[in-house]
């Protein structure tokens, strides 16, 4: 097989070239580290929103004066829709608590009352791919029609902010994405091409002396493999040392950084996405040869 | 081994080759001549399949040009060894693996290719320089490394274009013994030259062209 | 002068290799939009962080039974400090107020109190470029030692948080633009580079047949002027595009966007500073000409 | 107008010149011959300076090559046309822009360089390949684009490598008497060739190069 010899070349033809190969690798190296960072920002600002919902109820007051058995059925008719997370009863005594933890320093004022004025309530938590403006009008308007239901209640105004921040993240990181992976996969073909297009001579000269397809095209994918796999490798250290370097030092003074969330999959596959885009820049900048 | 019949190539504003028919047999060694522009060059690019006849017919040590699938175009050109005008050296390799080139091309074991390329360099009076870079050499030098890659790989038909334009009368006589000696074990050698000094005496065919145009054969 | 000839050469040069050339130019635009992009977020957020001390008060719990003069003495001795922006009393009557907003439905239980049991104060709104954490304990510490200031409260919890939201906005947003910069930069040398190792042979006969440094290097400073310029202005297209085509889109349907400045003057300047850049770069590639 | 005083050559592994002291005067046309590798691009790579003499003294023109500044380099360059053993034509310019080069980097004023290019190019019998690109070129054209480039700056020093290796005999003769009418003008000529054609019964001055010794003088 001549791959030994394609490999050799290659070898030959980066090292002969280093300083134009040491550009390019570098720059595939600094796009992949920055749709590295890209893809982390959004990972975590979604894993961020996702956690909104928990913090996320819907209230319902109820009638006074309702039996256990009453308040069961309501408990059970809630259960049965399938948004509902969790029910949780909050009965008077309680209700009365926790107004006392509101006013605090004021609480005195509430001594003295002989009856409760405060009604029992349920806080529904909705499951997390339910949680949208629709969804929870919807079912605002079920509850109220459910027997023995005063009042229902929830944040609408935080509700559409959380769902517009959702959808604005993701929908912007996509753009993002979208522009990165465009920009990297153009650098990778503009550096091939470019390889192209400077042996162009040397190619036309391999294929006078009866070099087939496949002789000629690999060293090219070769080359282009190991700079796309060493951009990748750089981009992987870059990665790793943004994470080491400056993010744990960020963590400690800044309480905001914590529950960040790195995918430490990404970095270990940095090298192999480097060698595909590489290749398959490689195979695209080489087009058809023609004899 | 090599037949035209009524072959013609036109570029834009020139025609470089009307209507010629002839054939160089198998063990034959020949000359073309004819003045700058006359068409050698375009003749032997046909031969290679550099070029494609606007009309006629080639058939090439048994291909027919024609009807040849582009893939197979490298397996034809791996009968023919070629001497090109302009060198076609690759700057960036030195002189043993320029030559190497054809053979590595052919998937030759690496052992093989070293004792070819030393032989053939040999032939050529260049072994001293097997570590050199082609800008680093005489324009002699690098006319010896091409013919050097073009016998290497034993072919059955050896094309040299100009093969002593840059050799002293001297060397350039070498060259032409060198290529009795591959002619005598039955490989067709066609040459393309100015040189009257090569072809004169030797009593091989001379084929003269003039504009594209077949003015007429003699023997040198 | 020979640049006429110089500027008509870089245009064949140019046209010559168009595709090359244009791979060289969107590289450029590429990049130059995310660096705009980037600066564009940056410039928002931080634009959002600055409104956020405006919502942050200091709040002065006063003695009972101060005077009037007692009260304006303390407004004036805290209108000294140099951090403060504005200060507000809030009487007795206010806090009740207030209260009863905040118990709503459960207002009722207030009625009947012969006496008002809440203090009066005073909010204390600081200055944008006082507004971190250090400055406004030392504030609190000093304002407790006024006499009649019962008790000082703040917010010590969202002061820190918003304070290292903003530290972590700022510094994240210089290290991006640091490696986009020195991303594009690099892209803009290295194109020239692939454009001179591209014309090394020409230079080397063009020295032969006697021509000058300045000969020499004229077309290149203009043909990396021209990419850059051109990188420079499809990028401004880009980012206009960016601006009409999608986020205003957005406005529309997402109000979290509402509010978003739009530097303009960043986009009128893309393509001189793509200019600048492409020209920087062809310089620095180009190097010392040695006869 | 040329002169070298003791001038030694090394490359790594090789003596291009050994001790060559000669002139050659103005208004003179010499020959420079001797055998592939002998020296002879390399002495004229000294006179332009494209390599420096590792011994010795070279005076060209008036100027001490040793004492030049780098910047004046160009302008020394100006006065010396040159056709390069490897031709040395941009592939990306046709044949026109190649030879208008040499009037485009002096500066000279468009309308000149057009009727300047045109005579140049007559010269040479090419004004029919004005637009052509080098590589559409057949070799011996290449070469006359390179003459034609040499000599269309009116340089006050002509230096030829191997001008004619592919050009005929007939176009060679004619390239001779091009020069010879230049010669008469008073621009000092000096023509490295293996081809003992080009000066023999000329009566001109040949040097004798051999392995970068000087080996003798002869009139041709
Ligand atoms: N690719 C091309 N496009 C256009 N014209 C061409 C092309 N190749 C060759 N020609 C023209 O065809 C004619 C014949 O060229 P060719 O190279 O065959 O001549 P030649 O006999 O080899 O001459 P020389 O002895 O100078 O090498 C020439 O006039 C040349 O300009
Ligand atoms: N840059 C270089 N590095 C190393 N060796 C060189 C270099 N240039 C020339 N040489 C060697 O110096 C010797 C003289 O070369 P030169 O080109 O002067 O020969 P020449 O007389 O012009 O030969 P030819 O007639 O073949 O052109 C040769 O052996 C050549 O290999
Ligand atoms: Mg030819
Ligand atoms: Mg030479």
């Amino acid at each position: 097989m001549f791959l030994s010899y394609s490999f050799r070349l290659a070898m030959q033809s980066i090292w002969r070239e280093k300083w134009i190969n040491l550009l390019s690798v570098l720059t595939i190296a600094a796009g992949l580290l920055i749709i590295t960072l890209a893809l982390f920002s959004i990972y975590n600002i979604n894993l961020a929103t996702k956690k909104l919902p928990e913090k996320f109820s819907i209230m319902l007051y109820l009638k006074d004066g309702l039996s256990d058995q009453d308040i069961g059925n309501i408990t059970a008719a809630l259960m049965k829709d399938n948004a509902v997370e969790k029910v949780k009863y909050i009965p008077k005594d309680e209700a009365i608590k926790e107004l006392r933890g509101v006013i605090k320093d004021a609480d005195y004022i509430l001594e003295g009352l002989n009856e409760n004025p405060l009604p029992a309530s349920i806080e529904l938590k909705l499951k997390q791919k339910y949680f949208d403006p629709s969804t929870v009008k919807r079912l605002a308007s079920d509850i109220k029609r459910i027997k023995g239901v005063d009042e229902v209640e929830f944040g609408e105004q935080f509700l559409t902010s959380i769902h517009s921040i959702k959808t604005g993240v993701q929908t912007l990181g996509i753009l993002l994405i979208a522009i990165l992976s465009a920009g990297i996969i153009f650098v990778c073909y503009s550096t091939v091409k470019i390889l192209f297009y400077r042996k162009k001579e040397e190619i036309e000269t391999l294929k006078l002396l009866g070099a087939t397809r496949g002789f000629i095209r690999a060293p090219f994918v070769i080359e282009g493999g190991l700079l796309g796999g060493a951009g990748g490798f750089f981009g992987m250290v870059g990665a790793l040392a943004f994470y080491y370097g400056l993010f744990n030092r960020l963590t400690l003074t800044m309480p905001l950084f914590k529950g960040v969330v790195f995918p430490f999959e990404m970095f270990i596959f940095l090298p192999l996405v480097g060698l595909f885009l590489g290749i398959t820049g490689a195979i695209i900048a080489l087009g058809r040869i023609r004899f | 081994m090599i037949h035209f019949y009524n072959v013609s190539k036109f570029y834009e504003n020139q025609t470089a080759i009307r209507n010629i028919t002839f054939s160089v047999e198998k063990g034959e060694m020949a000359f073309i001549t004819g003045k700058s522009g006359a068409g050698k060059s375009t003749l032997l690019k046909l031969i290679y399949v550099a070029e494609k006849p606007d009309e006629g017919k080639i058939s090439i040590a048994g291909w027919e040009t024609d009807k040849l699938k582009e893939s197979s175009i490298p397996f034809l050109r791996r009968n023919i060894g070629i001497v090109f005008q302009d060198f076609r050296l690759l700057d960036n390799k030195n002189v043993f693996d320029n030559v190497a080139l054809t053979l590595r091309i052919r998937g030759v074991d690496e052992n093989e290719v070293k004792t070819r390329v030393f032989d053939a360099l040999k032939m050529v009076t260049l072994r001293h320089k097997t570590g050199s870079f082609p800008k680093t050499l005489s324009g002699g030098e690098q006319q010896m490394v091409v013919i050097a890659r073009a016998i290497v790989g034993e072919p059955t038909i050896l094309l040299a274009d100009e093969p002593t334009g840059n050799l002293d009368p001297d060397t350039a006589a070498g060259i032409i013994r060198v290529f009795k000696e591959i002619n005598a074990k039955g490989i067709t050698i066609l040459i393309a030259t100015h040189n009257r000094e090569l072809f004169r005496n030797t009593g091989r065919r001379v084929i003269r062209l003039d504009t594209g145009n077949f003015v007429g054969e003699e023997a040198g």
